[in-house]
């Protein structure tokens, strides 16, 4: 799959915006961080660095 | 803790939402259904990028909805919200003979993930107001479910747009939910 | 410019990676925050909620 | 407060650090400028996409110093990191003959910015070890700088795999910063 190094389809484009969106607003963040590494193609270390820090977010931060 | 104390602790801290995940492909009605089950009504659907996600409250039980776009570039992302499901409604359009193929590798390579070992499966067999909708049973069979090990399942015929068995497939659904182990 | 729409420039792929790591582990929110806006062109309603969302955000969290 | 007061507070709260960019176009030693102020070394770099940030303590003072990737798909995104910057470092290969059109449209569209509009800049002419450096008078031609106006601006040369005239040019922001309004 040609696409595999880049966001160049249009829709993995808007996909990544809105659950970047959710993210940022601070909405299932654990969920929302599993998705984003993914999308991203983050490397499993930094990956596993990221949700691990979503672990350990203060509950007042959830909402 | 008896009865009392129990009650207030439900009271309280709120029993746990059950997860539920609608998946299927694109078109299939996924959208279409979550908002029947959550305000009864059809409302206009665009393709889903990205996901919908409600609290769905049915015989006093609640739920948290997850309906997931079902477009081929996006599917693979579905694995991501597998965590602490308890239910998937998979979403099937009985008119789309063509995909029936597609739809039966998406929910076989779903189905091996450790994930959703534990995951209830209720098969919407939707779109069963069009003339030319296969059967329930032929559904069933494209799919392959009559081979499923390890899984308790269910099929239901539905039509999102008229509303009709979405009612019997989640009376099943709450059931298969409180009375598994 | 025909890659206005997407990302499909590696650098600008692995410029976002960067800048949402250092998001998604607390570092510089801020500032991250309105790169990543940028960077994925949030329409200007949601860029404007996301950085309202980060001007709130507790201090603990910060780092 | 008195002394001792001011004292006491600037030990528990910190003087707040001043916030500093490096920028200038790829290539230009940005990067190897900010680690030799660091920690006083020449470093080997690879093309920064992204950033680096680091505390720069300079007589006494504490700096958060930015080195922004300059590659032509990145520079767009420099804008972002304007807010409450007190002091632009602007890098100028001074061999890049050819790009001192491009570097000085970045400075001069990087000037006009209403966030930047009390920045104080500092030109670093960089590269002067190799022969056919531009001298600081002729970067500084090309760049406009004489033209600028309400800038409080000067200009180095520098290396920065030498390490010369990095300490002149510090000395003189340190200064200008003190005694800004
Ligand atoms: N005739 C008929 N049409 C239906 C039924 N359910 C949904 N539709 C229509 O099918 C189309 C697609 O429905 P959606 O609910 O948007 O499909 P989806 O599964 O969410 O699709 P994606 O978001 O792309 O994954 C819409 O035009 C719906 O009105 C049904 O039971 N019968
Ligand atoms: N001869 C000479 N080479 C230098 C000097 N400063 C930096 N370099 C070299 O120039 C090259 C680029 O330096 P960097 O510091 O990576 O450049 P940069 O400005 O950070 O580039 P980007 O990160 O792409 O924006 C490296 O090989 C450096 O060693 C200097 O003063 N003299
Ligand atoms: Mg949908
Ligand atoms: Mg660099």
């Amino acid at each position: 799959n040609y696409h595999s190094d880049d966001l160049s389809e249009p829709t993995e484009f808007e996909y990544l915006r809105k659950v970047m969106f959710e993210y940022m607003m601070g909405r299932e963040t654990k969920t929302m961080a599993k998705v984003l590494t993914t999308v991203l193609k983050f490397p499993a270390d930094q990956a596993q660095k990221i949700l691990e820090k979503e672990e350990s977010r203060p509950l007042t931060w959830l909402r | 803790m008896g009865v009392f104390f129990s009650r207030l602790f439900s009271g309280l801290f709120g029993t746990r939402e059950m997860r539920i995940l609608i998946l299927g492909l694109d078109g299939a009605g996924k959208t279409t259904i979550l908002y029947r089950l959550q305000v009864g009504e059809v409302v206009t659907t665009i393709p889903t990028i990205g996901f919908n996600v409600e609290t769905v409250t049915y015989k006093n039980l609640k739920f948290q909805v997850w309906d997931l776009g079902g477009q081929t570039s996006i599917r693979p992302y579905w694995r991501c919200y597998y965590s602490n499901t308890d239910a998937i409604i998979y979403v099937v359009d009985s008119c789309d003979r063509d995909r029936m193929g597609i739809s039966k590798s998406e929910l076989v390579a779903m189905l091996e993930e450790e994930e959703l070992k534990k995951a209830i499966l209720v098969v919407f067999a939707n779109k069963q107001d069009m003339e030319q909708a296969m059967t329930p049973t032929e559904v069933a069979n494209s799919l392959g479910l009559p081979a499923l090990k390890d899984r308790k399942w269910q099929i239901f015929k539905t039509s999102a747009t008229k509303g009709t068995g979405l009612d019997e497939a989640m009376e099943w659904l709450v059931e298969a939910l409180k009375t598994r182990q």
